[in-house]
């Protein structure tokens, strides 16, 4: 097995929804997609994606994978569940999306490196790994440079209002970032489990 | 598991807390409230220790997907040493990071396996014996309103609220065993219990309650999401609501500091104050309005809300 | 091998719907004694309560006269309304059922001219229209009824109308002390016949059926056009009563979804043709809407859809809607994803009838005896059961021809059990 | 009846009919005008009432009784007599519930209820059955495939002799080319083993079980108890029913070359697959080579106008069984099913979520074309792109069924037009729907499926007066048009089971063949007895025919919708009792009055008519005369009177049998006695018909259209008789309709003949 998903040749080439039936945590329920199109209608940002989830799953099925891994409804989920809890096969919709963005992260794919989530979770995640905590305040500080200097000082700014209440009502606090005391501890557990991860194949993120 | 028997309002009910990041910052006022109010109804906390993020729901995108579920795992660790009782959190997400993982490694033995390979190389295990709870769940299932009511001192009469309930509190788990099956998907009516316990009236048809708010992606990028928070605005105030009512920190946030942008781009006046149903358990038990019940940490005026307390 | 007779003869239908009177009727004029159980007042069951049959848009009622005639005049068939099984011994040839009776309060003298309604203020949601309506505490069942003989509803009882409705009988039929009782039949054969329920729509809470009142199930729909239903035959919207021009009919209400009923109910997409039809009949101007993942039109049912299909005022849309919100004017507003041109809809409806599906009876009241079951609560005995068989929808997610069918057969199935011919 | 018809009457005064007429007068009609003894009871189905009349029963002073109280539809078990003949005049629903208490009208119609009533008493008897000869108890069972096989199995064991006829060499017809079965018990996500092998043996072991290979039906005369069968090898035998199970054929497939049938030899049908599996060995025509990819074609002439209308209901089932084969014989072999709408109904939603976990699959769309490469062209509806399929290797086409309503291997018959009469469509199934209207443009009505003749040779051979066929359907199945009684055809005692009369798989085929089994033991049972089956079951009557009047018109032959009656060398009808199911349409259809049951004639109708009292036409009380179908309006009516609606108490109602039995010499007897009107009530007719005995209430409608001359010659206004279509749902409409008819009339003024 590759750590790579498979492009496939031709339509309906089942390669590619064949690794993702196998790699992606739930993936192997989208086989019992039948298509009726109630996670894409239940969807909170639906409007904002371009084919939403139960066609998305189509193709997959039809191996269109480039299409599949720059769409942009891979990075539109709000996580709400409403797909998951009504979805009549059971298949785990939303898991199966945030997976799929996982994957177009690290076979970078343009359109995921661009995408403001991508970013976002990447300061969120270099806050998890270095403090064991997320501060809110250095994520989004982070975040907003995230696409260069002057963007960030125009989003900084937009935000500005908000960050100085947030401030000025104690729900943004000022001073050093909360940690937690065992910071090597969480840094081997977290290494190991890339480790691991690549070790079956899934690769470990963008370094 | 701890099973509850009996309800008495001299039993005090012991629960491993795992906070969450959000209770350090733009949730401080969840997390005073919440602290507030669990001694009158009997619950007391032991956090967890040394705890860490729980990843949330995007972290994987960019730390893989074992790495992320890796921070659970070591906080339930943590969790495991406090005690074989229940690990309570009140974030959705943290409840839905951490007991997804917690019943994954109970249900899939590579992953178990998988797992406490990772923790073993920062010197932990865990064998998967906790069980995660969310604490609305814990008060429908375990504590009760009686327990509640008893100690409502200042009803908060005339006052009517719009419970929002929001999506991860209880999407995917709430219908699940695990999960506690404490209300519906669709039509959940805790909420309203928790804010027609204070004296309050809560807006029943309220066509919002389980609407999503964005979510992360509000924080990321608000204007893909500003029209469903406007929904939630528009729906609460058309009902007549003097403040919408929340258990989630991140739907607190979200709906309240956005009312600006969302006035701008709708051409809309909103103000409405946004508050959990922690801060309106504190009013009612008729205890101080900063110090317990953190009211001057909302960002939209909540006076109305402090003088129903009478 | 010689033929042994079985103690006895006779054959034991659980349900009197029309699987179960069929059963008894196929068995009976075959010249086997058979006894009918059925648990409400009168025999017909759900068909009873359609209004037409889907393809060919007849009355149910007919062919329950032509049965209700035929048990008329054959002294074999024996019915007891109001009864269940509560517990079964023994084997095939030789079964001793203890049938439980609940009390109906009108003894079988009961001639129904209806001085007892007439004398009963009381009124009582009424079970025949899924109680859409009411009726007095005094009913016959529907006008119908088999047997044709009056109830008093248990609500009534210690009231004082209860001392009215007793006085006003001047045959002495009613019996305000009825209690629940028990008595034994011996049998040689039992068949299931205990048919379905719909599938409870407040549990698909998407759909907001307790929410919205223009949103009603399809066994409800059936009861709105039924010329002796709770409008008199007219389709209106249970909210203002006005007449419904925009409906939506919403197909796998239920069915097909592992969070509700996992199997296919077989009979919605025909059912809810045939609702559309009944709007169109109705109302000129009406457009009619229908949701659905796949059209399961099986066999020559085929026809119908394509009769729907050319009408340009019905529409089919492939898609499951994910829910129902409520409208500004707290109508229905059905929204999803059009799975053929990936549009999101948000359509507001006058009328919306969810396809509930099918639920065997016995999958909530289980069948008081050993007796082999799916995964769904179906009835499906045992292949070396010998002396249980299951007819119609008791079997099955089947359509009233299929039922007929399958009764016919456990019919023979059970005549073997009670001949002794079989080896 | 050996003894002397000696009739009681007997009145009850219960449930209103006290109060809304007095006894006296009524018992006054029958002692002056009939003089009948008569009792007057408070309630005569009470204990103390019932005990009246048995009490003059057992004392020999009655043997005939009136009963003037409720319904004949109502308390039959309790005015059951031994040995005695009961009638029923219907005092309460028709005319106590349904017209004001003590109105003078509602007199006279009850007094005119008992007169017809005791006129039916004097014109009637208690009919004895025609119990004629030997009758033979063996089922004769047509067609040794799974269907046929169960039947002649069921039959044994419910014991009774059988005679298994097959027209191939070896038993197990299409199944015994089976590899394996869908599921049909649970689980139902798992391929089941094909137990045909285990039928056919459990069959040719049993004793009761004769079995005839390589034969077919050469000749079928008689009638139920005595079918005269002979056969193809010069044998014969005497049967006592017919089971006809003869299954189906796939679809031609040559004609599907749009499909690629034809183009690359490694296009072949699901009947050719199933060979593959069973051989166990799947292998490209081509070339030998095991397929890696394999794309099933759904709806491969099923559901298309220009091929198979219908759906043939099996197929998404056996595709899915064949992929899941495929899958499991090698997981490395693809499998597509391409389709259109996926029918698994019921529990088979299993099967395909089985298949969906299994890795087949599912692509929604229509297949544009298939080329030699096997490149697949799809519509992808849900892709909404044109999708090639490329690198398949075996293409399936899940062809349909087609019945075996003929014998297709031997020669048409040439036979004349009215002998082809039951193969012509009666019914469009595509006849549009009713509506109220169309908001824009109506759309053009579907056209009706083509009237082609099946080519082949009739099964059974049937020789009858109304032809040797089967009478099929549209779509060429000897089905049924009944939803409530699917067995019941219109040739009694042949019952059709198994895919001949539907598309359905092994399971439901299984099932069809017991009931059809029990249908042809109860005909068997029955036909000894001479007792009528369905819709009349339990009736001993049976037509008689006076030959010495009949003209040889032949219209009884012709319009029976059993093909009961024969005609004999001589021409004259021959009626096969058993064949009877006791409609009447013969009776009605008789010109001179020469058809009569023991206890329904047209001279009792007639005499029934007469004994209404005509009031003069200054009385200003019209009548009209209601012949009402006893199976829908006439329940209906009483319902009108269980729900106290009102109708005009002008109306004289008399129940038929069917419209069909109704003579139009009735109508004219009405009318020249001064009846101002006919109403005839009738089920619906033509498509969708709801009528029990498939054809009277259109066989009535159609002598009526030639009614109006006759009224014209006698200068009568033609809407003065009226046939209208009732349901049995039309307890509302019913009296709303009798109330505008009456009004009619009024304008027309009194019938001129009143008096004469």
């Amino acid at each position: 097995m590759t750590s790579v998903s498979p492009t496939p040749t031709r339509k309906y080439d089942l390669s590619f929804a064949r690794w993702v039936y196998e790699n992606i945590d739930g993936g192997d329920r989208m086989a019992m997609c039948m298509q009726c199109g109630t996670c894409s209608g239940s969807c909170a940002l639906n409007t904002q994606m371009d084919y939403g989830p139960r066609k998305l799953f189509m193709m997959i099925r039809a191996g269109m994978k480039d299409e599949v891994l720059t769409s942009n409804t891979i990075w539109n989920c709000v996580s709400c569940y409403n797909c998951v809890v009504r979805c009549p096969r059971k298949v785990p919709v939303a898991y199966i999306l945030h997976d799929l963005a996982t994957v177009a992260v690290r076979e970078g794919y343009a359109q995921a490196r661009t995408e403001e989530t991508t970013k976002f979770a990447k300061a969120f995640i270099w806050s998890a790994r270095t403090f064991g905590r997320t501060d809110e305040r250095l994520v989004s500080v982070l975040f907003y440079f995230s696409e260069g200097i002057s963007a960030g000082f125009k989003k900084l700014m937009a935000f500005k209002g908000i960050a100085f209440n947030f401030v000025k009502v104690g729900r943004l606090h000022i001073g050093l970032p909360h940690m937690i005391k065992k910071r090597g501890e969480l840094k081997s557990i977290m290494a190991k489990a890339a480790e691991i991860e690549a070790r079956h194949g899934g690769a470990s993120g963008e370094k | 598991m701890v099973a509850p028997a009996g309800r008495s309002e001299t039993m005090t009910r012991k629960y491993t807390f795992y906070p969450g990041c959000a209770s350090q910052g733009t949730g401080a006022h969840l997390e005073t409230s919440l602290r507030a109010v669990l001694p009158k109804i009997g619950v007391e906390f032991q956090d967890v220790g040394d705890w860490n993020c729980c990843g949330a729901s995007i972290g994987h995108v960019q730390g893989g997907h074992l790495p992320t579920a890796a921070l659970s795992a070591r906080n339930l660790s943590h969790a495991a040493e406090a005690g074989p009782q229940d690990v309570v959190t009140h974030c959705p997400a943290c409840y839905l990071n951490t007991h997804y993982v917690n019943e994954t490694i109970r249900g899939n033995e590579s992953f178990k396996k998988d797992m406490n390979e990772a923790l073993q190389a920062g010197g932990r295990s865990y064998d998967g014996a906790l069980h995660v709870r969310h604490f609305c769940e814990v008060l429908v299932n375990d504590i009760g309103m009686d327990a509640v009511k008893a100690n409502v001192t200042k009803p908060l009469k005339g006052l009517k609220v719009a419970g929002y309930v929001g999506c991860q509190t209880l999407r995917p788990f709430a219908g699940t065993e695990r999960g506690g099956q404490y209300d519906t998907y669709e039509q959940p009516k805790f909420l309203d219990a928790f804010i027609e316990v204070t004296g309050a009236e809560p807006i029943r048809d309220f066509k919002f309650k389980t609407s999503c708010c964005g979510g992360a992606v509000s924080a990321i990028s608000p204007q893909k999401t500003l029209g469903l928070i406007e929904g939630i605005l528009k729906d609460a105030t058309e009902k007549g609501a003097d403040a919408i009512c929340t258990p989630c920190a991140l739907c607190q946030t979200n709906v309240e500091i956005y009312q600006d942008m969302v006035n701008q781009k709708f051409g809309t006046n909103y103000k409405i104050p946004v508050v959990f149903y922690t801060q309106l358990w504190a009013l009612s038990f008729g205890m101080d309005p900063k110090k317990d019940a953190a009211m001057h940490q909302c960002l939209t005026p909540t006076d109305k809300i402090v003088a129903a307390a009478k | 091998m010689t033929d042994q007779k079985p103690r006895s003869q006779t054959i034991l239908v659980v349900g009197g719907g029309i699987s179960g009177v069929t059963t008894a009727l196929e068995a009976a004029e075959a010249g086997y004694e058979v006894v009918i159980l059925e648990k409400a007042p009168t025999l017909g069951g759900r068909v009873a309560q359609l209004n037409r049959y889907f393809p060919k848009l007849c009355h149910p009622t007919c062919g329950l006269e032509i049965n209700f005639q035929r048990i008329r005049k054959n002294p074999r068939v024996k019915v007891f309304t109001m009864a269940t099984v509560a517990g079964v011994k023994g084997g095939r040839g030789d079964y001793t059922v203890t049938v439980k009776t609940t009390p109906r309060h009108v003894r079988p003298n009961c001639t129904a001219c209806g001085d007892c309604a007439k004398a009963c203020e009381t009124r009582v949601p009424n079970p025949f229209d899924y109680n859409m309506g009411e009726t007095t505490a005094a009913y016959l069942p529907h006008e119908m009824a088999f047997p044709m003989r009056y109830v008093v509803a248990p609500q009534v009882i210690g009231t004082p109308d209860a001392d009215k409705i007793k006085a006003s009988c001047k045959y002495d039929a009613i019996d305000l002390d009825e209690k629940e009782a028990t008595f034994e039949l011996g049998v040689g054969a039992i068949v299931w016949a205990t048919g379905w329920q719909p599938y409870d729509a407040n549990r698909i809470s998407p759909y907001r059926y307790a929410h919205i009142k223009d949103v009603i199930n399809n066994v409800e729909m059936e009861r709105l056009a039924s010329h002796n239903g709770p409008t008199h035959g007219r389709i209106l919207r249970p909210s203002d009563g006005k007449e419904p021009k925009k409906v939506a009919l919403i197909q796998c209400a239920g069915s097909r979804d592992y969070n509700h009923l996992a199997y296919c109910s077989r009979i919605c997409c025909l059912a809810s043709m045939k609702h559309a039809a009944y709007v169109r009949e109705q109302y000129a101007d009406a457009t009619v809407d229908i949701y659905y993942i796949d059209i399961r039109a099986h066999d020559k049912l085929e026809a119908f859809y394509r009769k729907l299909k050319v009408d340009p005022q019905v529409t089919f849309i492939k898609s499951k809607p994910a829910e129902i919100k409520i409208g500004p004017d707290g109508g229905p507003v059905v929204c999803g994803e059009n799975t053929l041109t990936r549009e999101l809809y948000q359509t507001p409806y006058d009328l919306v009838v969810l396809a509930t599906g099918m639920q065997p009876a016995s999958a909530v009241d289980r069948p008081a005896m050993e007796v082999g079951m799916d995964d769904y609560g179906f009835v499906v005995p045992a292949l070396d059961d010998d002396g249980v068989f299951a007819a119609g929808v008791a079997s099955g997610p089947i359509d009233v021809s299929m039922s007929v069918q399958s009764a016919t057969a456990a019919a023979l199935k059970a005549i073997q059990a009670v001949s002794g011919a079989a080896r | 009846m050996s003894a002397a018809k000696s009739t009681g009457v007997y009145l009850c005064s219960g449930c209103g009919i006290g109060e809304a007429v007095t006894m006296g007068e009524l018992e006054k009609v029958v002692t002056k005008e009939f003089k009948k003894p008569v009792k007057s009871h408070a309630c005569l189905c009470g204990d103390e009432g019932l005990a009246v009349i048995k009490a003059d029963i057992e004392a020999g002073t009655v043997n005939q009784v009136v009963v003037g109280a409720c319904s004949p539809r109502t308390m039959t078990d309790r005015f059951r007599f031994p040995a005695t003949q009961v009638l029923r005049s219907n005092l309460r629903e028709q005319v106590a519930w349904s017209h004001p208490a003590g109105d003078e009208d509602t007199r006279m119609m009850a007094e005119d209820n008992l007169r017809m009533s005791l006129t039916e008493a004097a014109k009637s008897t208690l009919p004895e059955p025609k119990i004629d000869g030997e009758y033979s108890s063996v089922v004769m069972v047509v067609g040794g495939g799974t269907a046929g096989l169960t039947a002649a199995h069921e039959a044994a064991q419910a014991g009774h002799e059988v005679l298994l006829v097959e027209r191939a060499a070896k038993l197990g017809g299409n199944a015994a080319n089976w590899s394996k079965r869908m599921p049909h018990r649970p689980p139902y996500r798992a391929i089941q083993g094909n137990d045909i092998d285990t039928l056919i043996a459990t069959v040719t072991a049993d004793s009761r079980v004769k079995v005839k290979t390589g034969c077919t039906v050469a000749k079928t005369s008689g009638m139920p108890g005595k079918f005269a069968v002979e056969f193809s090898d010069g044998s014969g035998a005497t049967v006592g029913a017919i089971v006809v199970a003869t299954g189906w054929r796939p679809y031609d497939p040559t004609k599907l070359g749009h499909l690629g049938y034809g183009v690359s030899p490694d296009v072949v049908t699901n009947v050719q697959m199933e060979g593959m599996l069973s051989g166990g060995k799947v292998a490209r025509k081509s070339d030998g080579k095991a397929p890696g990819v394999v794309a099933f074609v759904q709806c491969a002439g099923s559901r298309d106008p220009d091929h198979l209308p219908y759906c043939s209901s099996v197929c998404c089932g056996v595709s899915i069984k064949q992929a899941l084969q495929l899958r499991e014989a090698d997981p490395k072999v693809m499998t597509y099913i391409i389709y259109e709408e996926l029918r698994t109904p019921g529990v088979a939603e299993e099967f395909y979520r089985a298949a969906q976990e299994a890795g087949v699959i599912f692509m929604k769309g229509k297949v544009k074309s298939v080329d030699k490469a096997l490149t697949v062209v799809v519509d992808d509806a849900l892709l909404q792109q044109e999708v090639p399929l490329a690198g398949v290797d075996l293409v399936v086409l899940a062809t349909g069924m087609v019945p075996n309503s003929t014998n297709i291997d031997a020669p048409t018959p040439e036979l004349d037009e009215e002998k082809l009469r039951v193969l012509h469509n009666d019914v469009n199934p595509l006849s549009p729907i009713k509506v109220a209207g169309y908001a824009g443009e109506a759309p053009a009505p579907l056209p009706a499926p083509p009237d082609t003749l099946p080519e082949g040779a009739p099964i059974l051979n049937l020789q009858y007066r109304q032809g040797p066929h089967l009478p099929m359907l549209a779509d060429g199945f000897a089905d049924s048009h009944y939803i409530c009684f699917p067995y019941e055809t219109r040739r009694t005692g042949i019952y059709t089971c198994g895919p001949v009369r539907r598309p359905m798989d092994m399971g439901e085929t299984a099932e069809d063949a017991t009931g059809a089994v029990m249908k042809a033991i109860q005909a068997i049972r029955n036909a000894g007895q001479g007792v009528a089956l369905h819709p009349r079951a339990g009736d001993l009557s049976y037509p008689m025919i006076n030959l010495n009047q009949c003209t040889k018109c032949r219209r009884c032959t012709v319009e029976c919708p059993f093909g009961a009656i024969d005609e004999n060398e001589a021409s004259y009808p021959q009626v096969n009792e058993t064949r009877c199911r006791r409609c009447g349409t013969c009776m009605g259809a008789c010109p001179v009055r020469t058809i009569s049951f023991a206890n329904y004639s047209v001279d009792m109708l007639g005499s029934m008519i007469k004994a209404v009292n005509i009031p003069d036409e200054f009385d200003e009380k019209p009548r009209i005369l209601i012949l009402a179908c006893e199976n829908d309006a006439y329940p209906a009516l009483d319902m009108a009177g269980i729900s106290r609606q009102q109708y005009s108490a002008f109306v004289r109602i008399i129940p038929v049998r069917c419209l069909g039995s109704v003579s139009l010499l009735l109508i004219s007897d009405a009318l020249s006695v001064g009846f101002d009107g006919v109403m005839l009530m009738g089920c619906k007719p033509g498509d969708d018909y709801q009528c029990h005995f498939v054809k009277g209430s259109g066989i009535s409608r159609e002598r009526l259209s030639k009614v109006g001359e006759t009224l014209k010659s006698m200068q009568l206004e033609s809407a003065r008789v009226t046939q209208v279509e009732a349901s049995i749902a039309d307890s509302a409409r019913l009296p709303k309709l009798i109330d505008a008819f009456v009004a009619e009339l009024d304008g027309f003024g009194p019938n001129p003949f009143k008096g004469f």
